[in-house]
């Protein structure tokens, strides 16, 4: 038991996130200081969480979604859509709950049209979804005229910047939606049945497993997903910005998930490494930020980081190191 | 047992999977013109062996050599230098292509730098012509049946082989007249001086083609001989590593009286699939589809499972019509289905044998009643004993198992869901004697149990041996419905053959 | 019909009717100028369209076209305008500089077995990184041979203009349909696409021809950077940012199946040309804010990929019509 | 002069932030209130797409063509284009590196100016004292970040007791701002070295304000923030006390330049060159919430 949490540990996520933190902490000696302040943490791990917790979510959604051989281009476009239509409910006056609710349907409803086409018109996800990453943001700015629609509601605004028990709302938020959807995928057959859709589809249908079904459920959670993260940067800057957010945001998710182990090519996967690889991603972010590296290297670290990440993961470094450093699975052997 | 005049030869070859051994200090030697049959059970090591000799997979240890000479083969382009042409266990081939690229893929006749495509087609026909087909080269590759697309592979592996020819189950899915055709080419490539290794399941072929076999046993050779020198019970017993009574079995068709009747279809079909067909099936019997490549008898398989959707007729369940539009609506019945592509349809290849077979059972509970992992372990070990499934953990992925034991784990997929009705489409292709003889039992002992089966299988002494009744197949239409003393290889041939000239033997 | 060519016919037609609707209304856009424009403006989409279609052929994608076009840009410019470089040795450097790239983003999609749709990501992050570390600021060019380049036009009756750079985009079309369809690296791209595995126990030189298709990407976007830098005689860091979607969905409207292994070079060109042509139309109608652009284009991508479903009725390959339930 | 019934096109970069959607909808405005004709099309950022639509609107044979373009290189040739075609050009908002025969006139700000005037005041501000500012910058390599950027500079040396102390991109957007500050405030002792947060433009400024609230500190009070704009949001943080000062860059650039054509087609005017609009101040003295009020249904 105590090797098998050990040899958890040891996996190729946790080591990276492990080396970020380290270099950020050599970088900003500082980084690893919490203090406690109006009645919430502050420091820049909490920074960390707090910024990472959008992507987070997004790659909660999408680890789902690449588990079954797909991807999701969409979610960046479809946070647009979410903010948007949740800022300009609040602003015409609509209650809070109302708006919030109209949003997550229309991020459910997006995620239910991409699952759609890839599940019933058999489009490949990632041409399935380009049509709504490229039709998405213009939806958005149609919602919003192209303007920042700004707003004071209360409500949309702790979504964003509240804090709960000290932690940042956004945080709360990623970290419930981590546990409700391990749960669910795991605690139920859902994830085995998402891998098995994810490893062959026509076997899967032939044994009883209703993968349209199933295609439709882990888009539409993708769909949610990103509606959710729309809502909290929307409130974040409490306004709908349905130009610039989520914008690029997509490629984020997936390189967390790719990060997080799941491969792109379906099969197996790992929500709670999914929002490691996001952390990692952010822990990056910040530490560029607090370490005052001139921000034209910014896209060249991040570079850097990846294929740090893929050299660790890669069979190449399987060889070379010794067999408990590999990944989960096989070290368990 | 070093011989220089070995064309190709493959010395003290070790190769470790993981930590599994697939094959232990094996020698194997090739002489120029000779047909070399190599055998073994499922898992034995045969195709490993083979795509060490031609490159596709680096032996731990071992040297492969070329008259004698130690050569590297890293890989298929170079064994395709040295004169290996090679025809690999699945078909192996380009779906996507035209099928004269796929005849000639990488030695494309060229003009001026550009590939002279006329050229290629014409000799891609004259080619074809060899073996009797007659399709357009100019056609896509992937819309030409499994047979096709086989003969295609061989008559490419046979263009590429300029000293050694290997043929991994390359039979598995021709009939009759095709297999006599590929013989009649082997022997006469053999009489141009070619090495020939081929490897088959059937033993009759065996002793039909080959001068030499090699038998491989859990990754060791245990013998190479001549093929004068053995009967076939010496082959079984080297293969098996004991002696087996053959399962010869003349059939237990006593009359016994069949249960009461299970699934009644009437009038079911499919357009452009299946002309509509009358079948009632009964608990405890065995329900035997004959009929040649191409019949329809997958289809039909298809639309009793409502993988395929019917649209003409009905079908009565205990009595009562019901509607079996998709899978899931087959499954919560009591039906099971083992597709006859196993690699494409049947197994989850990076999923563990545990999780294979529990998935059906887990789809029939569905999401919320999940079967924890001691569950999964329990009935998956049930299953795999009962089933003498080989694989080194139950956790291991499932693509690492050899066809047999794939095809096991399959099988135990849907016991486990314990079914009333069983839809087996080719259970025993590509199957070892030992794993052959386990299925043939566990089909009889099914029956025996009261279960409902129907077996698709190309291997009539096998069909007649089991089954009560007997359907043919022919152009996607049920032809006849046997059952008594006609079940015998002679009438099923004829009925097959029924109007067609010529085809029965 | 063969089933593979029936998705590039569809694309054509749907070409010609929306055209014609197009010239319907606006008359104007039925002239040499505007043909002669389709050309020149779409001119470094298209030649970096042309590497994609290999790319997604080949069963692979690659996003960094977009940042090597930048990237390419700013060093011709940074070559020419501070080093001194005479622009045709300043392209040689660039094209090397993408092939070594490229290269590189095959080998590690290859050897690492890592998606390329992460190899390359990283391969735009570097890219764009690098073009903002040399320069932040666009870096105008002029050279007398660019202003050599840009006079040589042929000018049409009509006032309509073919450009060095738009022809230099047909040649470049037509090269790629050469090695496509006609030679053997061409055909590999194919097989490889088709089925990895298959392909390389049939001897295709899986390394080679992975390494071979992404250089070939890199070396076309280096050119379209080339072919940008002659557009708009400057290197800037940001330009091109999004081209590789454009061409993405170039590349899938010319009926080319993402998942590789079917399409023609030949259906990218009518796909660069129907994006251009509903730009046009959108400016020539005028009262359309840009969402309704993007709005379009992904109304459109939609139609195309439904229409090319409807009429490649099999799907991917593979995976066959067991799909119920 | 009536110039109703021209037909005019108007090439603009995007709509990537509150402002420029302002400036688009004051142009249509203008164009309107004159009974000009006016062709849109909006470039998503990407100078290819504007150099399509200038050539798109010289096939239609547009009467005059509007450009704000994104960048200042590689208009050469399609000016040239439209020379030829004797479509006058105007400039708004950003000026080009082209010879100045090939457009009619360029109205814009003076970039530079405007760093220079926000930096001047903060000089004028901190007078003596020792103070460390940080910087939010626009988008990496864009024209704006790179003149506001210099202008400050400028206004800022030789006050050895000013210095940037942290320098970032926050993509022009109140997110990236706000993401940004937060860094600089730990990064910064908790912020508590911070005097004042220069933003190139509002909406970074408003991101920023944001996380100052956030880490505990009053912005306007315990951090000085000034930025370039002047967007109707900065005015109601203005007036709150929480933003200190902001340089205008007017999003009526269109009126000027219908007044330059109207001359022009009359008689062949021939305009100034360079139409340079005012980088104006405002503080909390200039009241700020008559001057949300004022430009709030402006469409920023
Ligand atoms: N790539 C692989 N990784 C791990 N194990 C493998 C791999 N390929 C084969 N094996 C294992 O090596 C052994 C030999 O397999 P091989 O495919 O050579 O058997 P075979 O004799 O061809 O059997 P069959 O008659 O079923 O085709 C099997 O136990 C198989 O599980
Ligand atoms: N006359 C024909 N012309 C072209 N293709 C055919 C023809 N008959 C059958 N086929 C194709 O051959 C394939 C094999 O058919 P099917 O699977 O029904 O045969 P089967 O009797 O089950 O044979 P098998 O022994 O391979 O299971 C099918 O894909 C079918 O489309
Ligand atoms: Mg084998
Ligand atoms: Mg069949």
């Amino acid at each position: 038991m105590m090797r098998r949490i050990l040899g958890q540990l040891a996996n190729p996520q946790l080591l990276a996130l492990a080396g970020v933190l380290l270099i950020n902490w050599l970088l900003f000696p500082n980084f690893f200081r919490i203090t406690w302040q109006d009645g919430r943490l502050f420091g820049s791990l909490i920074d960390v969480l707090n910024r990472g917790a959008p992507v987070a979510i997004l790659a909660i959604g999408m680890v789902g979604v690449i588990a079954t051989k797909g991807v999701d281009l969409s979610v960046g476009a479809v946070m647009a859509m979410a903010g948007a239509v949740a800022a300009t409910l609040v602003v015409a006056g609509y209650p809070a709950p109302i708006a919030v609710a109209a949003a997550l349907t229309v991020g459910l409803l997006c995620g239910l049209w991409n699952g759609f086409l890839v599940a019933v018109l058999d489009i490949q996800p990632i041409v399935a979804t380009l049509v709504l990453m490229v039709a998405g943001r213009g939806i958005a700015q149609l919602i919003t005229q192209g303007f920042i629609v700004t707003f004071n509601d209360p409500v949309l605004i702790f979504i964003g910047t509240g804090s709960f028990l000290g932690l940042p709302m956004a945080a709360v938020i990623a970290i419930v939606l981590l546990v409700i959807v391990t749960l669910l995928v795991r605690k139920t057959a859902l994830g085995l049945f998402i891998e098995a859709v994810g490893v062959n589809r026509a076997a899967a249908s032939l044994a009883g497993i209703r993968s349209r079904m199933l295609l439709l459920y882990v888009y539409g959670l993708s769909g949610l997903c990103a509606a959710i993260a729309g809502i909290i940067v929307a409130g974040d800057i409490r306004g709908a910005d349905a130009n610039n957010a989520g914008l690029w945001l997509e490629l984020d998710a997936i390189l967390a998930v790719v990060i997080g182990g799941t491969s792109l090519l379906g099969g197996r996967f790992s929500v709670p490494l999914a929002v490691v690889g996001a952390i990692i991603i952010q822990a990056m972010n910040t530490g560029i930020l607090v370490s005052g590296f001139p921000p034209e290297f910014n896209l060249i670290v991040k570079a850097g980081l990846i294929f740090l990440v893929l050299i660790i993961q890669s069979p190449l470094a399987g060889r070379l190191f010794p067999a408990r450093l590999r990944p989960v699975q096989e070290a368990r052997k | 047992m070093v011989d220089a005049d070995y064309a190709l030869e493959a010395r003290g070859i070790i190769k470790v999977f993981g930590n599994h051994v697939a094959l232990d200090n094996v020698d194997f030697g090739l002489r120029a013109g000779e047909i070399h049959a190599l055998l073994g059970e499922n898992g034995a090591g045969k195709s490993t062996l083979i795509k060490i000799l031609t490159g596709a997979y680096q032996p731990t240890t071992g040297q492969v050599l070329a008259d004698g000479v130690p050569v590297a083969v890293d890989n298929p382009q170079q064994a395709q230098k040295h004169g290996i042409g090679t025809v690999y266990q699945e078909v192996n081939l380009l779906p996507n292509r035209s099928v004269a690229e796929n005849l000639f893929l990488g030695h494309q006749p060229t003009r001026f730098g550009l590939v002279d495509r006329r050229k290629m087609e014409r000799d891609s026909r004259d080619i074809l012509e060899r073996y009797g087909l007659d399709i357009d080269p100019a056609s896509e590759l992937g819309a030409h049946s499994v047979a096709v697309q086989q003969i295609v592979a061989i008559a490419r592996a046979v263009e590429l082989s300029g000293k050694v020819l290997i043929l991994d189950e390359p039979t598995a899915s021709l009939d009759r007249n095709e297999v006599e055709r590929l013989f009649e080419i082997m022997r006469d490539l053999r009489a141009k001086g070619l090495a020939i290794v081929f490897i088959t399941h059937f033993l009759d072929q065996v002793f039909a083609v080959a001068d030499r076999v090699t038998i491989l046993r859990n990754g060791k050779r245990i013998e190479t001989r001549a093929l004068d020198d053995v009967t076939r019970t010496d082959v079984v017993r080297l293969m098996l590593g004991k002696d087996v009574a053959f399962s010869g079995a003349t059939g237990v068709q006593d009359a016994r009286p069949l249960g009461e009747v299970l699934l009644d279809f009437r009038n079911y079909g499919r357009k452009r699939s299946v002309h509509p067909f009358t079948l009632s099936i009964h608990k405890g019997e065995v329900v035997g589809v004959a009929g040649l490549l191409g019949s329809g008898r997958t289809e039909m398989a298809r639309i009793m499972f409502g993988a395929d959707a019917a649209d003409e007729g009905e079908v009565h369940f205990e009595g009562k019509p019901v509607s079996i539009a998709r899978p899931t609506d087959a499954i919560s019945k009591g039906f099971g289905f083992c597709p006859e592509d196993r690699k494409a349809e049947g197994i989850f290849g990076d999923l563990s044998v545990r999780e294979n077979i529990i998935i059906a059972l887990q789809g029939k509970l569905g999401w919320f009643s999940a079967l924890n992992r001691d569950e999964q372990m329990e009935i998956a070990g049930k299953f795999g004993e009962a089933m003498d499934i080989r694989a080194a953990s139950l956790d291991m992925p499932i693509k690492l198992l050899s066809g047999g034991n794939q095809q096991k784990v399959i099988l135990s997929r849907w016991l486990a869901t314990d079914p009333a009705f069983l839809i087996l489409d080719e259970p025993t292709r590509g199957i070892d004697v030992g794993a052959h003889a386990e299925i043939v039992r566990t089909i009889n002992r099914l029956r025996d149990e009261g279960l409902a089966l129907v077996v698709i299988s190309s291997e009539l002494d096998e069909v007649v041996a089991y089954s009560s009744r007997i359907v043919v197949m022919r152009d996607r239409e049920m032809v006849a419905e046997l059952s008594g003393k006609d079940i015998n290889p002679g009438v099923i041939v004829q009925a097959i053959a029924n109007h067609k000239e010529g085809t029965a033997s | 019909m063969s089933r593979s060519l029936r998705p590039l016919v569809a694309t054509a037609i749907i070409f010609i009717i929306a055209y014609s609707l197009a010239v319907m209304q606006f008359p104007g856009m039925f002239s040499t100028r505007v043909l002669g424009n389709f050309l020149t403006d779409n001119a470094f989409l298209g030649i970096a369209a042309v590497g994609m279609t290999f790319v997604i052929l080949s069963g692979g994608i690659d996003l960094s076209v977009g940042a090597v076009i930048g990237f390419t840009g700013v060093l011709v410019a940074v070559l020419i305008s501070w080093a001194g470089f005479h622009p045709l040795s300043a392209f040689a450097i660039a094209l090397l500089v993408a092939a070594i790239f490229g290269g590189v983003m095959g080998l590690a999609i290859h050897y690492m077995q890592v998606p390329a749709f992460i190899v390359t990501l990283a391969g735009m992050f570097l890219a764009r990184g690098g073009a903002s570390v040399i320069t932040q600021d666009s870096v105008p060019i002029s050279h007398e041979f660019y202003s050599w380049i840009s006079s040589l036009i042929i000018r049409l009756p009509g006032g309509g203009r073919l450009s060095f750079i738009g022809l230099t985009m047909v040649a470049v079309f037509i090269v790629g349909a050469l090695v496509a369809h006609r030679t053997k690296f061409g055909s590999y791209v194919y097989a490889l696409g088709g089925n990895p595995v298959s392909a390389s126990l049939m001897g295709v030189p899986v390394a080679r021809t992975t390494v071979g298709v992404y250089m070939l990407s890199s070396v076309l976007a280096a050119l379209a950077g080339i072919v940008f830098s002659l557009y708009t005689s400057a290197g800037y860091p940001l330009a091109a940012v999004g081209v590789e979607l454009d061409a993405i969905s170039a590349v899938v409207i010319g009926g080319t199946l993402l998942t590789g292994g079917y399409g023609f070079v030949l259906g990218t060109f009518i796909g660069v040309m129907l994006l251009g042509l509903v730009q046009t139309y959108i400016i020539f109608d005028g009262t359309l804010s840009s969402w309704w652009t993007k709005i379009v284009i992904g109304v459109l991508l939609f139609l195309f990929i439904v229409l090319q479903r409807l009429i490649f009725a099999a799907s991917a390959p593979g995976e066959k019509a067991a799909e119920k339930g | 002069q009536d110039i109703s019934g021209k037909v005019v096109g108007f090439s603009q970069i995007g709509s990537e932030s509150g402002w420029r959607a302002a400036e688009t909808s004051v142009t249509r405005q203008e164009a309107e209130a004159r009974g000009v004709d006016l062709k849109f099309a909006d470039a998503q950022q990407k100078q290819e797409n504007q150099i399509k639509a200038i050539r798109g609107f010289i096939a239609q044979g547009v009467d005059a063509i509007l450009v704000a373009p994104v960048v200042a290189t590689g208009w050469d040739e399609v000016l040239t284009e439209a020379k030829e075609a004797e479509i006058p050009v105007v400039l708004l908002d950003r000026g080009v590196d082209a010879p100045e025969d090939l457009y009619l006139t360029s109205v814009a700000s003076d970039q530079v100016e405007e760093g220079r005037v926000a930096g001047q005041w903060l000089v004028d501000t901190v007078g003596a004292e020792d103070c460390k500012v940080v910087e939010l910058q626009g988008t990496v390599g864009s024209t704006p970040a790179i003149n506001r950027k210099q202008g400050f500079e400028e206004a800022i040396a030789g006050h050895d007791n000013i210095t940037i102390a942290r320098s970032q991109t926050g993509d022009f957007t109140r997110s990236k701002g706000k993401e940004v500050m937060e860094g600089f405030i730990k990064a910064e002792n908790g912020g508590a070295d911070i005097c004042a947060v220069y933003a190139h433009n509002d909406d970074m400024a408003v991101g920023a304000i944001q996380a100052i609230k956030d880490a505990g500190l009053k912005p306007g009070t315990d951090i000085l923030v000034v930025s370039i704009d002047a967007v109707p949001d900065i005015f109601t943080a203005i007036a709150a006390g929480e933003a200190n000062a902001t340089v205008e860059l007017t999003p009526n650039m269109a009126g000027p330049a219908f007044d330059v054509l109207a001359a022009y087609w009359a008689d062949g005017t021939e305009p100034e060159k360079f139409i340079i609009t005012e980088s104006k101040l405002y503080t909390s003295a200039d009241d700020p919430a008559g001057e949300y009020e004022r430009r709030k249904d402006l469409g920023y």
